[in-house]
């Protein structure tokens, strides 16, 4: 194979992999730039990816059809919101640690959701969805060389939306009140306070964007890959989607970069066993190469990577 | 009367401590009031209560006449108060512009910021008050003074009519402080009322109108500030008698312990900030390091026990050269330091306070024996210390945390001390501490000269460097520029080295 | 391969009479002769849980069947964790279960120590052959394995007649003895029927990953097979998911399910992605187990597998895809590995030598 | 007195919580159908019940406070580790792989393959830990990245080299086994083995390393204050890295326990144990203590094993446990509410 249609085969699995990471990562984002640390972004992709599925069997049910899926979206962002309350309601109001609270909430998250998939379904798994969400190509821009292969030829609507919302995102954070009252919150709550804004309030938001991001992260995942959803569906991408977003320095545009490079390097390790100068070393070598990649990239030219200053800590009124 | 704030009987309690004990305070329109009184006397609670930031127990608070209820910054802001925290609030990632907006944001249509019209409206306000300050910097960029006139931007932003300043003066140069005053001057012309929280006596004698001075979170009376002075308002304040002046008597230098040659030392950012520096410090004398914030003092300190490597040149203590030795290597080598914040570099606050004392010496007979800590030994040598040395805490395993700042400090200066060391560095010993406070640190430092140790302090605070000092060390950008003797250079003189000028007159070196 | 010996037909829902020829009598089993009253069967799920849609739920299915049946107590416990397969299996032990079965080859190390604790209690394990240190099979266990290879080859049969592109790919989930049987098994089949045709092989190391699957599956598909087969639990959900967005944009390609009928996994609202799957029949497998047991021959020590003689393994009853000719072939080759024609290679070793053979 | 008022407090927080955790996890049983009593009557009957439970509990307890001690070692020098589950798993098959390779005498042999185990964690640790130290890389993605290479790497090490049959590798000789027939013998055969008692003892071990010697003096201050700490003296890149070797250390003897203890060879895994992300709840439940480790092992330990009777004799679904400990684990977190509480009770009280 040369480069070109090796790249054809790596680039489109690169971003419906990376698509995922990218919705949870940006959630994570707003938590963390208010200060709130989020190890429980893989529970909160498991709440999604349980509604997702769930809803997307209800929607069906009710004969809503090829909307089914989408709808079920916005459902498991509603429902990823509620949930991170969990979250919210430890690490800002009880002023529980935030890390302890994140752990706390991915295993309510799964135990809750394999739960009530046994009690719905009467199994550990539940049906598989018939509604899906395709990969579509665009019309014009489909047929631009090169280009229009990696990008629009056979691409999931999500990973648009994804692209999307990295650059609203990168709007709200870098370019709104909004955003420059969520990061001061971030950097300094005190001074947040004293400027008449709510800390408390402004983190629960941010919270609970996580929430809704990571479900539809999670939501994705299940809907365009798994299509069904168990105990096993969400297996790490949570995690992953936090190094991407400590990868990315906590800015959409990087979150992008980072979520790209592991779905470039996990597609690469994939595609490599079916190319032929590659396809005889060993397995491991590919299989571990996305992990061993981000190490490599950490170390060697992205370097320090530091949070927003008063990240991990509950704010009280008149502490120091 | 026409009092703009009148907070009466206020009560503020926190768990196991009550802060603020009816306690009464009344400002005039147009006045700058002092609020006085010793570390931990309930001065920030008071202003914090009036802010919004806490919520009292009881009392009564009235603004221009009218009872209110400041239930948050918010209705402060509304109220026309404004108030400059005595840790600053500003956010080192943001610029000067988004600083002052933040909560206020001007939109444009879009929704998003607009920040050109934020960044013509700061400009316009400083221009009005005279508070130079560049708009688009970062302020992790800008120098403490100018940090400070943002702070004081941010209130006027918001159109502040009542302005609380909590040790504004503290973290300031002695030009900054004069600037400082003079802008104050300006805002009472624009018909602004300010409160003003300090430790300097002579400040509140310079500038104010009233002082209402409060003790262990009582009131104890408000008094005008033209029928008052030093010493009156010092026994209010500490309840007994104070001395200001370091009683010393001539220093006796004798060899040589600390010398540094041509040093060279690059910052974190690789800018020279040591610029061939040239230095020494005498058995039995004081030198002082008299300079603007950020000409170098920090990496010379850092430079000279090890935590910075210096490019080039030499520091050699005692005859030994230790330069670029590890920290640990330079301390044993006879070395004392009195860290600058004491929060970051000082303590491990989590730590016990016996713990801390132990802090440099937990590795060493008798403490440690085969790698394992002897507990008892260490505690025993804490509590000697902490005798000694006056440390008030309720035993050896408080945690550090616990305590009030100048007992921390005493904590350091104990651990420091007590090691006996050729050389005592003193990186800014009394940074925001009250006067008993420093009058005790004072003492200690002169004692340890006259035992024959070699001193080099460093301190933004003139009076201090000009009170201790047999000599004084001028640094300006990484270099010393002149060593003038204290007793014949004046106060202006050394602003004028310190600004980077030259003296015409007779400042030989000596 | 030694429990080949078995030749005859097996019917259907009759216990097929699997009397290993080297099996002496192993002391007389005096739980045999327990009337129905106190007879039960138990079974432990591997990992996966009794509902995994998968062997543990097959096996399920079938000890349910019996228990209605015959009006005997069955039950089954849930392992979360391989750790919980020794204490598991000790429960049904010390509950004095009748007969305990094991679900999946994870459990061989625990039911070999659990067996020898409890020598007079009765066990049979699905997957795979417990032997002793010297190689002998345990009196008190029942070895239940199947003759995954000869069903793999004749969906492999059904691959290399249906392949448009004259290449097909299978995807696995943890490369190992049991999974390579699949692979081999599917690879000569495809061999058999189209000597030419090109097979593409890749294992995720994962059984529950299904993004991987689904990345694999589009290379696979990408480099131009268009009938991939797979033996990946979870993993191969991505496999379904890749399929039916093909065949969405109007390509031809087709997904072999495996271990049960996988044809819900393969329909979309246009057609059905799943061309054929391999069926394993554990629930006939246990229902014969039990029900031998149940009479009193207790096959301890035996080792029984289930091939095509006895409907063990074969291709699934939904056939929709499958085309009249690969039916005829299906049933052609049947013959042939029954009747002992050709033998199905099972390693890759073996499966080296049936390349040269051909 | 006071010091007395402080113990409470410090045991009714955990109390309560676990007391809390379990009463939800009634009120989840009561909505979804179940009967509550019979459920933890079931799961208490799982643990007490037979003294093989039992016996299983503490086996299964043994791994938890080996992970447990790993994350609360690294978290008390300030560092988070959610490398463990992978310095577990390479400790695990380095353990087996010393364990089947060589033939030597018992005294010899086990504790050489002991070492290995902690060797090859402390080496997981180490990456990790020089990264951030030399370069600043953040350690929670480094350790979170090593776990997926553990996994692949020890996969590829057994299935290339050590492949015995299935999917392990060739059981370990006797003369590197931590079981002991006494302790099977003590517990109707359950695969309790010595590993317990050297979890008791790590306990001690790194009760003793952090608040008894010069290096815990240190590794805490480093945690503290990395800062004063420097000043102080102490190298806080040695220290760093130090941490980590040590905390991968204990993760990788938690993978020799299993390698060595309870099952005793190491296998081909298809996912995470799950050991190494358990042992981050033990340590944070147990609040980085020896003593509470061990305890909130014990109540993990017991949950899990019951959990098994729960649904055999209950018919509870076993992600039931998942929940209470979830919830437990909320509740130690949020504290601040039962002191919050306590404090008021206690004021009141001196109020009148
Ligand atoms: N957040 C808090 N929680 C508990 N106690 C507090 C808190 N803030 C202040 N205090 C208590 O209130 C007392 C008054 O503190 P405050 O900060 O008002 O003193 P201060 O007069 O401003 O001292 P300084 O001169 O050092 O700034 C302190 O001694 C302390 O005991
Ligand atoms: N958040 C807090 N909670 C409890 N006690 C506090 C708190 N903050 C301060 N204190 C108490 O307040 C007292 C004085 O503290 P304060 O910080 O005002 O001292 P300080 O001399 O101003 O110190 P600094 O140099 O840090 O400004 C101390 O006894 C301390 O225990
Ligand atoms: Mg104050
Ligand atoms: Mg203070």
């Amino acid at each position: 194979m040369d480069i070109i249609s090796t790249l054809n085969l790596i680039i489109p699995t690169a971003i419906f992999a990376a698509t995922p990471l990218i919705f949870t990562a940006l959630g994570g984002l707003f938590s963390e730039r208010a200060g709130v640390v989020n190890i429980g972004l893989e529970g909160l992709m498991v709440i999604g990816a349980f509604s997702g599925i769930v809803f997307t069997l209800i929607f069906e049910g009710l004969g809503f059809g090829a909307a089914s899926p989408w709808v079920a979206l916005l459902v498991a962002m509603l429902i990823g919101a509620v949930f991170s309350l969990f979250h919210a309601v430890a690490s800002i109001t009880l002023r529980a640690d935030q890390i302890v609270s994140g752990v706390a909430l991915n295993f309510l998250a799964i135990g809750l959701s394999v739960f009530l998939v046994r009690e719905f379904f009467g199994r550990g798994q539940t049906d598989y969805i018939n509604a899906r969400i395709f990969r579509e190509s665009v019309p014009v821009l489909r047929d631009i060389p090169i280009i229009g292969n990696w990008f629009f030829s056979s691409i999931y609507p999500t990973s648009f939306v994804a692209f999307f919302l990295v650059f609203i995102v990168w709007y709200v954070v870098f370019k709104t009140p909004f955003g420059l009252r969520l990061r001061s919150v971030g950097e300094h709550p005190m001074a947040a306070d004293t400027m008449g804004i709510k800390v408390n309030r402004m983190k629960y938001i941010a919270v609970m964007l996580s929430g809704a991001l990571a479900g539809i992260g999670g939501a994705v995942y299940a809907i365009t890959t798994s299509a069904n959803f168990g105990g096993g569906t969400i297996a790490g991408q949570g995690f992953m989607s936090l190094a991407a977003l400590i990868f990315g320095k906590w800015h959409p545009l990087g979150v992008l970069g980072a979520a790209l490079f592991f779905g470039f390097a996990q597609s690469l390790s994939i595609a490599a066993q079916q190319i032929p100068a590659l396809a005889n070393v060993p397995q491991v070598y590919l299989l571990i190469a996305p992990y061993v990649l981000t190490i490599l990239a950490l170390a060697g030219f992205v370097g320090k990577a530091e949070g927003p200053k008063a990240i991990g800590k509950s704010y009280e009124k008149g502490s120091r | 009367m026409d009092y703009v704030i009148e907070m009466i009987n206020i009560r503020k309690e926190f768990p196991g401590i009550v802060a603020n004990d009816e306690v009464t305070l009344q400002v005039k329109k147009g006045e700058i009031h002092a609020l006085l009184g010793e570390n931990g006397a309930g001065k920030s609670t008071l202003m914090n209560v009036l802010f919004g930031l806490y919520q009292p127990e009881k009392g009564e608070i009235k603004v221009r006449g009218k009872t209110v209820q400041i239930t948050d910054p918010n209705v402060a802001n509304d109220l026309g108060i404004g108030m400059v925290h005595q840790h600053f609030m500003l956010i080192d990632k943001f610029t000067v512009t988004e600083n002052i907006i933040l909560g206020n944001e001007p939109k444009t249509k879009y929704g998003n910021i607009d920040i050109r019209k934020a960044e013509k409206e700061v400009a316009r306000i400083s221009e009005l008050y005279g508070l130079r300050v560049d708009p688009k910097a970062k302020v992790e960029d800008i120098s403490v003074g100018m940090q400070q006139r943002v702070e004081i931007l941010k209130t006027l932003y918001r159109g502040a009519e009542i302005l609380i300043f909590d040790e504004p003066t503290a973290v300031l140069t002695p030009q900054e402080i004069k600037e400082l005053m003079e802008i104050m001057k300006k805002l009472l012309q624009e018909g602004k009322s300010i409160i003003l929280i300090t430790h300097k006596l002579k400040e509140i004698l310079s500038v104010c109108d009233r002082c209402t001075v409060i003790r262990r979170g009582r009131g104890i009376g408000t008094v005008n500030v033209s029928e008052t002075n030093q010493n009156e308002l010092a026994s209010m304040m500490v309840g007994r008698e104070i001395s200001f002046v370091v009683e010393k008597e001539d220093a006796k230098p004798e060899d040589v312990v600390l010398k540094i040659e041509d040093l060279v030392v690059n910052d974190l950012r690789n800018v020279r900030a040591i610029d061939g520096l040239n230095l020494e410090v005498k058995a039995g004398e004081v030198l002082g390091i008299a300079g603007v914030d950020g000409n170098g003092q920090t990496e010379l300190v850092e430079a000279i026990v090890g935590l910075q490597k210096a490019s080039s040149g030499t520091i050699t203590i005692s005859g030994n050269e230790t330069t670029n030795l590890s920290p640990r290597k330079v301390t044993e080598s006879g070395i004392g330091h009195i860290p600058q914040d004491r929060h970051k570099h000082g303590l491990v606050l989590d730590f016990s306070v016996g713990e801390n004392i132990l802090l440099q010496t937990y590795y060493q007979h008798p403490y440690t024996k085969n790698g394992v800590l002897y507990y008892p030994k260490m505690y025993e040598k804490a509590k000697r210390l902490i005798e000694e040395y006056d440390v008030r805490t309720p035993n050896e395993r408080t945690l550090a945390r616990a305590l009030s700042g100048g007992n921390q400090q005493k904590a350091i200066i104990a651990r420091e001390v007590d090691r006996s060391p050729n050389l005592l560095i003193a990186a800014q010993p009394t940074r925001g501490l009250d006067v008993g406070a420093i009058e005790f640190i004072h003492r200690k430092i002169i004692e340890e000269r006259d035992k024959g140790r070699a001193i080099l302090l460093i301190s933004f605070e003139l009076d201090e460097v000009r009170n201790l000092s047999d000599r004084i060390a001028v640094i300006y950008e990484g270099k010393i520029v002149a060593v003038v003797d204290p007793k014949t250079t004046t106060e202006q003189e050394l602003g004028i080295l310190m600004a980077g000028g030259k003296l015409e007159k007779e400042g030989e070196p000596i | 391969a030694c429990g080949q010996a078995d030749e005859e037909e097996g019917q259907a829902g009759t216990p097929a009479d699997t009397q290993d020829t080297t099996d002496e009598e192993t002391g007389d089993d005096t739980d045999g002769e327990a009337d129905a009253g106190d007879f039960n069967v138990k079974m432990v799920t591997d990992v996966g849980g009794v509902d995994d849609k998968s062997f543990n739920e097959s096996a399920w299915e079938g000890l349910q069947q019996f228990g209605q049946d015959h009006g005997v107590e069955v039950d089954y416990i849930q392992s979360s964790d391989a750790s919980d397969y020794a204490p598991n299996l000790n429960r049904l032990a010390r509950d004095n279960t009748s007969l305990s079965f094991a679900i999946g080859f994870l459990m061989a190390d625990d039911i070999y120590s659990v067996a020898d604790q409890h020598q007079d209690k009765q066990f049979a394990i699905v997957d795979v052959v417990i032997e002793d240190e010297d190689g002998n099979t345990v009196p008190n266990i029942a070895n239940i394995t199947f003759a995954e290879h000869q069903g793999s080859f004749l969906v492999g049969v059904i691959a290399g007649l249906q392949t448009e592109t004259n290449h097909v790919g299978f995807i696995g989930g943890v490369e190992g003895f049991l999974i390579k049987k699949f692979e081999n098994g599917f690879k000569a089949g495809v061999k058999a029927v189209n000597p030419d045709a090109q097979i593409s092989v890749q294992y995720a190391q994962d059984f529950n990953d299904a993004s991987r699957g689904q990345s694999i599956a589009n290379t696979l598909y990408s480099n131009g097979a268009d009938v991939i087969y797979h033996a990946a639990g979870g993993t191969g959900n991505g496999l379904f998911t890749e399929a039916i967005n093909r065949a969405r944009n109007g390509e031809n390609v087709w997904v072999i399910g495996v271990d049960k009928d996988q044809a819900e996994e393969g329909a979309w609202d246009g057609g059905n992605v799943t061309l054929s799957s391999m069926i394993k029949r554990v629930d006939q497998a246990v229902y014969q187990v039990s029900e031998m047991t149940m009479n009193g021959n207790f096959p301890g020590g035996e080792i029984l597998e289930f091939g095509l003689d006895d409907e063990g393994v074969g291709i699934a009853p939904t056939t929709d895809n499958v085309t009249q000719e690969s039916l005829d072939a299906v049933e052609e080759w049947k013959q042939k590995i029954l009747n002992g024609e050709i033998t199905v290679p099972q390693t890759d070793e073996e499966y080296e030598e049936y390349l040269a053979s051909l | 007195m006071t010091f007395l008022k402080s113990l409470l407090i410090k045991l009714a927080i955990p109390l309560l919580s676990i007391f809390f955790g379990f009463f939800a996890g009634a009120i989840i049983m009561l909505v979804s159908g179940n009967n509550p009593i019979t459920g933890y009557a079931a799961l208490f009957d799982g643990v007490f019940g037979d003294i093989y439970y039992f016996g299983e509990t503490l086996r299964m307890m043994t791994p938890l406070i080996f992970s447990g001690i790993a994350v609360a070692f690294a978290f008390r020098t300030g560092l988070l580790n959610i490398g463990v589950e992978g310095q577990l798993i390479v400790g695990w098959l380095a353990s087996v792989a010393v364990g089947v390779m060589f033939d030597l005498p018992f005294v010899i042999h086990l504790p050489l393959a002991l070492l290995a185990g902690a060797v090859a964690g402390g080496l997981w640790g180490f990456i990790p830990g020089i990264l951030k130290a030399r370069l600043h890389v953040h350690e929670v993605i480094v350790t979170i990245m090593m776990n997926y290479v553990a996994l692949h790497v020890s996969n590829h090490f057994i299935r290339n080299y050590m492949l015995a049959s299935g999917q392990r590798t060739e059981f370990i000789p006797a003369t590197a086994s931590l079981s002991s027939d006494f302790l099977r013998g003590l517990t109707d055969f359950s695969r309790l083995h010595w590993g317990f008692l050297l979890a008791i003892f790590a306990c001690v071990v790194m009760w003793f390393l952090l608040w008894k010697t010069r290096k815990g003096y240190e590794l805490r201050a480093v945690g503290y204050n990395p800062n004063a700490s420097s000043y102080a003296g102490m190298n806080v890149k040695t220290n760093i890295v130090l941490s980590m070797v040590v905390s991968g250390g204990f993760a990788g003897l938690g993978g020799a326990m299993e390698g060595l203890g309870t099952y005793g060879y190491a296998q081909i895994l298809s996912s995470f144990t799950n050991l190494g992300f358990d042992g981050i709840a033990v340590a944070l439940l147990g609040a980085s203590t020896s003593i509470g480790i061990f305890l909130s092992a014990f109540l993990f330990g017991g949950l899990k094993i019951g959990a098994a009777n729960m649904q055999a004799s209950a018919n509870v679904a076993p992600e039931l446990v998942e929940i209470v400990i979830a919830l437990i684990i909320f509740f130690v977190a949020s504290s601040y509410l039962i002191r919050w509480v306590l404090n008021r009770l206690q004021s009141n009280r001196e109020g009148k």
